[in-house]
């Protein structure tokens, strides 16, 4: 029996060498390429991530309803765009009514987001927080806020990705080692990491932002200093919330029909992990996991053949990192952050 | 409702044990009964056999009970816990489907091989991870649960989402020659669940009022104040994995008997999730509380199949009510982790402090001398 | 083990509870000798960063004594337990237990060998029950399996059986056996620094070590306390004691350590630390009587 | 002037209930003592005050408004601070972080320095240490930290909870120094401690809890001379 | 912006006229019949298959479609009332056991349309043999579903191993492609029918093979790949789902060839997500452009507002070969599925007649493509 067994084990890696063979070339060809549209993906990440850590960083507590705060506001993007008369062809206009029009896609993104961010504490969370809850409820809780959420839209929108809405045809800016860096690149990842920064310093050395982090630690003695904990917690839901609403702007941009009910699980998930790759609870660290996961993947991918592995190597360089650096990558914690 | 629930643990628990025992008869023939009696408002037809939803009731409710070692009782967050379950439902189909490559053997020697597997690979996924605290291991977890489905997707033995057909099943014919346990017959399965729900339940309830079940809830309330007490804090964590992970499997095979299919469709972080909410809506850390949530969660989408498209949107009002007005479950009880603290905790509310003590455990004879 | 072998009556003169004495730790030696040395602390030191909390400090804990390791805030103590109980690694310098070292062991190895300690800030398992934190004390000296507790194999009901009349013991022992059903949580703070002392002493250590138990105290409970102690040693066990007060310090150790800085500044018996002018003007700083 | 008032407070954890019918108020200027054995209550009176629990009936006023309603944050603006039992530390924040958060809800600033220069004064080691991250202070060293912090916000009401515990001997004495020097200087002081002789000597006014009832009052002399309290919580000498 | 232009693209470069019309038989069975049926009023036929889920448009085309010759059949059959019932599986073979045996558990329902896709098939075929309750799938392609010995499984239409190769041929010959990339995702479906298409394009055509997700919305790292290699067409096995925004980017990528997609793909959804990059698509389909018979057009439309769907018609048709039986008289299951076994007449969009496999004899393929934001048909491709 065991021999039979042994005998049938090799099936499992199939004659033609499929099992893991590495495509170096082709991954030699499209390096340049894949570094930029992983920088892309990994700003996109890095804002969601965001929302994650900040979220967590206050209330121990993982959002998992983040994902669909970041699909309402690419709702809000699509529906303004639409409604401001793109449509899937790109549209002919001058650069700056582009940007005015997306700067207002972009608002309106942020305040669905953050709107739904709002809600989701006011409706779902805060409740449970008047009752003590354990963590693990609130964590259900999300999952439930979520379920309900991607169905109002599903029953809505119908289970069909939306339309697509193509907001201008990226141009080329630069030209690295043969590979075209376009418009559309710069612009999601310069923006990304200035919105970072800003969130960063506003964290570091605002009142709001030493609020936060007292919270974060012990927010019964933070209260005694007389930091009003629920607006607290109300804010910086808000400020994940106005970060995903960019996001989704960006993400728009990028896929302009991956608007779907469910659309925001994967993407939620993957940016969980950027947030737990630099560090749950850090700023900084979400913007670095982010960046990252969004190479590793796409390298991964190119490497190995498959979009499958995106995830498996993605995961398996998360694991190896947290087994290196159990607190990830900038471990310090938000509670932790020195001003 | 709180009232209710609340008493009815105060209530249960100031009974005396032969009490507590009729009840439990009784309870258990009823949920023997079930989809024999298929109540009118509860039954899930005619959108789904009633009897297929119990069924898969009673696989959820099993593999919350294994969930909740992991999670209620250990307090380690594991967000891939389908990783296991999928284990379990590929030993099986592999070992007796038909379009697998491997030896055959009969379905109900597969299910101990899934949980020697499923046991095993929890302590590979354990010994490197469970070090990490709190978060970071549910983000791990979760990842190994992808791994193991986009393994099951890659690796062309796996069959991806072409997957298992005419997975095994347990002997035996009806009287109409057709199997016993036919994937469309749900009756057997069920109550051959059910009786692997007992005896899990038996054998957890053994551990819980033991020194392992004290370690798993020292170290989900302090990880550091328990390890300095003694308590091998990384042995029992990795045992507790390992032990859930074996049920999970456990758990797997029958439901890969049950639908007699298995592909790489099911086990997504999305179910993951759903198990957790199983265990968290009962009560986590509660057994029973966990057989009750993981029914409730295979069940609503069931029920309300005829109106397809709003299932999902009750399922998820649900739970996040059921949260906030049952904030600590269903069962909140907590877990009596003392093989013999009824009669230990009798003695204390009886006695005067000062008091001789009486010796009715027949623990230690009365040395009768004393200065 | 039999109470033949004990002279009862002259235990009873000591004030040896021997029926709670031999439930809480029916293996124990009653009749021990003070004198050879049970722990020896050699040239430990601690360093965070640029800071040397611990400064090459070396000192005995003798079988069966009462030792107290005072000193001012931030001198080091709590840094001194966290190093013998495998809490922090020491820069350099060990720490040994009748002779062999414990640098390097598991934590939970430690307690097993007979190191056993309380928290300064309380660290009880709060959703369980007074009785069961105790238990969970006593499993340290368990050796039911997994495979046992699950099928309940004879060992494991022993254990269990044993555990129960032992963890009453031990209630009743710092008295709040009537507490017993209570979870650790809602226990008043005394209470909860009782059960400490209650959870660390079932893991039957050779030393146990309080880091300031009567924090919190009214003087009417420190005085319980003080003769709680007293009887913990008088059960056999070897006390390493963190304390700021002073009159429960002076009148319940045999021995005291004085630490600043990091360094041990003085070392000897009660009477001769009060007088010591180095730790007047280190720690005492005040008059007597302006204390109490 | 009444300054803080408790009119029959009734306090409940779940269904235990901690406080019992409680009445009591503080006079503008006063040193006031609450001494009583573990589990009397004393900090859930506390809590109760500053806003952190909610009483499941009666009322608390403060500078003559009720504030029974009022959020624990707002409290703390209109000027109760609290040191809290277990210290209550930032762990991860700075010493220096700990003593700013001190000032959150400060509405004048212009002290600020003064109180910083102060709270130095009284305790050189947080200055040595101001760049060291509250959770890695020594207990002794994090009691100084909490009470630095609660004389930050400059507050009306200075609640503080067994603020001795853990110190050493020099500094108790100092401590309470420090607090009848904080009341000289305009500052109303609810004292909650175990070390019942000082916490009688030094204040005005005292009452014993017992199981969640105030069951003596009289002036601090007055108590610390009853025999009955000498028996019960000072110890027999 | 190099990988289209060297080439003559297919979409560009060739040209193949839309058909406006497609013969239909002359005595296509209708749902109607004779008007002079009867039956008892519990007489139930059924669709089993997604009505939710993210691949549900195809589950709703379907019984849209059922539902219009249900409809039809009772206003013509007073004295023969056919009730319908839905099963939602969500496509999902673990769901889909329940459901099922639902179905066959009830005795008043003689027939049954589905279910919809491969996978939930094969997963409860056994079921359906077991209880001997016939089933007309309109849309599950799987070649393997007609090799278990399953005695109720018929095939309203070409399976895979058909589809392939006729698309294979699609792209060498109709759309003159040199280098041919086929990309499929993870479905039993679209590695069945990558495979089998990339295994008929011989002759150095195949640039290459790529693998994508289910879910999948980031295609940049197959996209660089597929321009490196200078492809002029894609083939992508999949479901629109995916196929829409991995169109998209492609074309916004510089991408300047073809696009070719399954059955599968061709819906109107991927018209609608892709926007103006669907101009370069071209679809094969064993189906038949049921929105160029008029008659089923405007009824389909009155019904649900909507145009036919792909298998709408595919649907219908099954539906109609049901209820054919039951004004026949086959009036039980043993009945009903002999009929269908020796059924041998024209339907509406086809010929229907199966081996003794459950495969229909003679199936075809369609060529569609888009012109003004409309999927429209261009004519059989294959037999
Ligand atoms: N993790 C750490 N990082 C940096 N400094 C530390 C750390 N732990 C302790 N210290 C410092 O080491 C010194 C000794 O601390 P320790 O806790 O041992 O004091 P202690 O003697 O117990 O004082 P107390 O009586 O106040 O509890 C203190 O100054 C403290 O601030
Ligand atoms: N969270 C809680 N849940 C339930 N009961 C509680 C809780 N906190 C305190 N209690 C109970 O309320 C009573 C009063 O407790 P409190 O902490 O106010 O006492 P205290 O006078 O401050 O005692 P100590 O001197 O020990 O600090 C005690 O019986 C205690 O057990
Ligand atoms: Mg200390
Ligand atoms: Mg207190």
């Amino acid at each position: 029996m065991l021999a039979s067994l042994v005998h049938t084990l090799p099936q499992l890696v199939p004659a033609d060498g499929e099992w893991i063979s590495f495509d170096v070339v082709s991954l030699g060809q499209n390096f340049w390429s894949a570094t930029f549209d992983g920088l892309t993906f990994g700003a996109i990440y890095a804002l969601v991530a965001l929302g994650y850590t900040l979220v967590y960083g206050v209330l121990n507590l993982i959002n998992f309803a983040h994902s669909e705060v970041f699909i309402v506001g690419c709702y809000g993007v699509i529906f303004t765009l639409t409604a401001l008369g793109f449509g899937p062809s790109a549209p002919n206009l001058d650069i700056w009514s582009i940007v005015l029009n997306l700067l207002l896609a972009m608002l309106v993104g942020m305040a669905a987001s953050a709107l739904t961010a709002f809600l989701l504490e006011r409706l779902a969370y805060r409740p449970l927080r008047k009752k003590n809850a354990p963590r693990l409820v609130f964590l259900i809780t999300a999952i439930g806020a979520s379920f309900v959420i991607q169905y109002l839209f599903y029953l809505w929108r119908t289970p069909n990705p939306e339309p697509a809405v193509i907001m201008f045809k990226p141009t080329p800016i630069f030209d690295v080692f043969g590979t075209i860096i376009d418009s559309q690149q710069l612009v999601i990842v310069i923006a990304a990491v200035i919105m970072m920064i800003v969130v960063d310093q506003f964290i570091r050395r605002s009142r709001t932002g030493r609020g936060i982090r007292a919270v974060a630690q012990d927010p019964d003695t933070a209260t005694l200093m007389g930091v009003n904990k629920e607006r607290i917690i109300v804010t910086t839901f808000v400020i994940g919330g106005i970060l995903a609403g960019a996001a989704a702007l960006f993400y728009v941009m990028k896929i302009p029909s991956g608007v779907q009910y469910n659309g925001g699980f994967v993407l939620g998930i993957k940016a969980f992990a950027a947030a737990v790759l630099g560090g749950i609870g850090n700023v900084r660290g979400a913007l670095l996991g982010g960046l990252l996961l969004g190479l590793i993947g796409n390298y991964g991918q190119i490497l190995l053949g498959n979009s499958q592995w995106t995830d498996v190597v993605a995961f398996v360089v998360l694991v190896l990192v947290l087994l290196v650096r159990p607190e990830g990558i900038l471990g310090t914690s938000l509670a932790r952050s020195k001003a | 409702m709180k009232n209710f629930f609340s008493n009815l643990s105060d209530k249960w628990n100031s009974l005396p044990r032969p009490q507590q025992w009729a009840f439990l008869a009784i309870i258990v023939v009823l949920a023997f009964l079930l989809p024999v009696i298929n109540p009118p408002f509860i039954t899930t037809e005619p959108g789904t056999n009633f009897a297929i939803t119990c069924a898969q009731m009673a696989v959820y409710a099993l593999v919350a009970v294994g969930l909740n070692i992991v999670v209620g009782y250990a307090g380690l967050l594991d967000l891939g816990y389908v990783a296991f379950f999928a284990v379990g439902s590929y030993v099986a189909a592999m070992l007796t489907s038909p379009d697998s490559p491997f030896l055959k053997i009969p379905f109900l020697w597969t299910v101990p091989v899934a949980m020697a597997v499923t046991m095993f690979f929890g302590v590979i996924l354990g010994v490197p991870t469970l070090r990490l605290r709190g978060d970071y291991l549910a983000i791990v977890t979760l990842g190994f649960g992808e791994i193991i489905r986009v393994l099951a997707t890659i690796i062309p033995a796996m069959r991806g989402q072409v997957g298992f057909q005419d997975v095994g099943r347990p002997p035996g014919v009806a009287e109409d020659g057709s199997p016993l346990f036919a994937n469309s017959n749900g009756l057997p399965w069920y109550w051959l669940t059910l009786v692997v729900i007992i005896i899990v339940l038996l054998l957890v309830g053994n551990l819980e009022r033991s020194r392992v079940g004290r370690s798993w809830i020292a170290i989900r309330e302090d990880e550091d104040a328990a390890e300095i007490m003694g308590v091998p804090v990384f042995k029992y964590k990795v045992w507790a994995f390992a032990l859930g992970a074996a049920v999970g499997g456990l758990a797997g095979a029958l439901f890969a008997g049950q639908i007699g299919f298995v592909n790489n469709q099911k086990f997504d972080v999305a179910t993951s999730v759903l198990f957790l909410a199983a265990v968290v809506l009962g009560g986590a850390g509660n057994k029973v509380g966990a057989i009750i949530g993981g029914a409730v969660v295979a069940y609503i989408p069931l029920r309300f199949t005829e109106i397809a498209p709003y299932k999902y949107l009750i399922f998820g009002l649900a739970l996040v009510l059921l949260m906030i007005f049952r904030t600590h479950g269903l069962l909140a009880a907590r877990q009596r982790l003392l093989a013999y603290g009824r009669a230990a905790y009798a003695r204390l509310r009886k006695k005067p402090v000062d008091g001789p003590v009486p010796t009715e455990l027949g623990g230690t004879e009365n040395k009768g001398a004393t200065a | 083990m039999s109470t033949d072998s004990v002279d009862e009556a002259a235990l009873a003169e000591q004030g040896v509870d021997l029926e709670v004495a031999e439930k809480a730790a029916p293996d124990r030696d009653y009749k021990v000798q003070v004198g050879d040395p049970l722990i020896q602390v050699q040239n430990l030191t601690v360093k965070f960063g640029g800071l040397t909390a611990l400064d090459n400090v070396s000192f005995d804990i003798k079988r069966g004594e009462i030792l107290g390791l005072i000193g001012p805030n931030g001198a080091g103590k709590t840094t001194c337990f966290n190093a013998m109980t495998g809490v922090y690694k020491p820069s350099s310098g060990k720490v040994l237990l009748e002779g062999g070292s414990i640098g390097g062991m598991r934590r939970h190895k430690i307690t097993q060998i007979g190191l056993a300690r309380t928290f300064q800030n309380i660290r009880l398992f709060r959703e369980m029950t007074a009785l069961e934190n105790v238990v969970v004390g006593l499993d340290a000296r368990h050796r039911t399996s997994v495979l046992g507790a699950l099928v309940r194999s004879p060992r494991h009901i022993r254990e269990e059986k044993s555990s129960i009349e032992r963890g009453i013991a031990l209630l009743e022992f710092v008295g709040i056996a009537d507490h017993g059903e209570t979870l650790a949580k809602n226990l008043p703070y005394g209470y909860q620094r009782r059960l400490e002392i209650a959870r660390a002493l079932a893991t039957d250590p050779k030393v146990l070590c309080l880091d300031e138990p009567a924090a919190g105290f009214n003087p009417a409970e420190k005085e319980e306390l003080m003769a709680l102690i007293r009887t913990i040693r008088d059960d056999g066990y070897t006390v390493l004691l963190i304390e700021h007060d002073m009159k429960l310090v002076m009148g319940v150790t045999d021995r005291i350590v004085v630490l600043e800085f990091g360094k041990k500044i003085a070392d000897g018996l009660p009477h001769e630390i009060r007088e010591d002018p180095a730790v007047i003007a280190a720690y005492l700083g005040v008059p007597e009587d302006d204390i109490a | 002037m009444t300054l803080l008032e408790l009119k029959n407070v009734n306090v409940f954890y779940g269904r235990i209930q901690a406080i019992r019918d409680m009445s009591f108020s503080v006079e503008e200027g006063e040193i006031v003592s609450l001494i009583g054995a573990n589990g009397a209550g004393k900090t859930t009176t506390m809590r109760t005050i500053s806003g952190l629990l909610n009483p499941g009936s009666g009322s608390i006023t403060f500078q003559g408004e009720e504030i029974t309603k009022v959020k624990a944050h707002s409290r703390v603006i209109r000027g109760i601070s609290q040191a809290p039992e277990g210290r209550g530390i930032f762990p991860g924040m700075t010493v220096m972080e700990n003593l700013d958060m001190g000032a959150f809800g400060r509405s004048d600033k212009s002290g600020l320095a003064a109180d910083l220069e102060r709270v130095f004064d009284l305790f050189p080691r947080l200055k040595e240490r101001q760049k060291q991250f509250g959770g890695t202070m020594s207990g002794g060293e994090q009691q100084m930290l909490a009470i630095g912090r609660a004389l930050m916000s400059s507050p009306k009401l200075l609640l503080l909870d067994e603020p001795s515990m853990g110190l050493a001997p020099q500094f108790i004495r100092q401590i309470f120094n420090i607090i009848t020097e904080i009341n000289k200087q305009g500052t109303t002081i609810l004292l909650v401690e175990q070390n019942a002789n000082q916490a009688l000597a030094r204040a005005h006014r005292a009452f014993v809890l017992e199981t969640g009832e105030i069951t003596q009052s009289g002036t601090g002399k007055e108590l610390l001379a009853n025999p009955a309290i000498k028996e019960a919580y000072l110890g027999v000498a | 912006s190099s990988g289209g232009s060297s080439s003559a693209g297919g979409g560009s470069g060739v040209n193949i006229p839309a058909i406006t019309s497609v013969d239909v038989p002359k005595d296509a069975v209708l749902p109607k019949g004779d008007g002079k049926a009867t039956c008892p009023s519990t007489t139930t036929i059924a669709f089993g298959g997604a009505e939710t889920g993210a691949n549900a448009q195809l589950g709703i085309n379907i019984y849209n479609g059922v539902q219009l010759a249900v409809n039809q059949h009772n206003e013509a059959n007073p004295g023969c009332q056919v009730q319908f019932k839905k099963f939602d599986t969500e496509g999902d073979p673990n769901k889909a056991t329940g459901p099922v045996t639902q179905m066959v558990s009830d005795q008043n329902i003689l027939g049954v349309v589905g279910l919809a896709f491969s996978g939930e098939s094969k997963a409860t075929g056994t079921i359906f043999d077991d209880k001997g309750l016939v089933h007309i799938t309109p849309s599950a392609t799987n070649p393997e579903l007609t090799t278990k010995g399953w005695k109720t499984f018929f095939r309203g239409l070409g399976n895979d191993a058909v589809q392939g190769p006729a698309a294979a041929k699609f792209l060498t010959d109709k759309l003159q492609a040199k280098k041919i990339y086929v990309v499929q995702d993870d479905s039993d479906y679209g590695i069945g029918l990558g495979t089998s298409t990339s295994g008929a394009l011989t002759g150095g055509v195949l640039a290459g093979t790529e693998k994508v997700t289910t879910g999948q919305k980031d295609f940049s790292a197959v996209i660089s790949k597929i321009m490196n290699a200078k492809a002029d067409a894609v083939f992508y096995a999949g479901y629109y789902a995916e196929g829409a925004p991995f169109d998209q980017q492609l074309v916004s990528k510089g991408f300047t060839g073809t696009f070719v997609g399954p059955d599968g793909v061709k819906d109107d959804q991927f018209i609608k997500a892709a926007g103006d990059a669907s101009s370069i698509a071209y679809f094969t389909c064993p189906c038949i452009p049921g929105e160029l018979i008029p008659s089923f057009q405007s009824e389909y439309k009155k019904l649900t507002n909507a145009e036919p769907g792909t298998y709408s018609i595919e649907g219908y048709d099954a539906a109609t070969v049901l209820l054919a039986g039951i004004d026949a008289g086959k009036q039980n299951r043993a009945d009903l599925l002999s009929w269908v076994k020796s059924y041998d007449k024209d339907g509406l969009s086809k010929h229907y007649k199966w081996d003794d496999k459950g495969e229909l004899q003679a199936p075809t393929v369609y060529g569609y493509k888009v012109e003004n934001g409309k999927i429209v048909p261009i004519g059989a491709i294959g037999k």
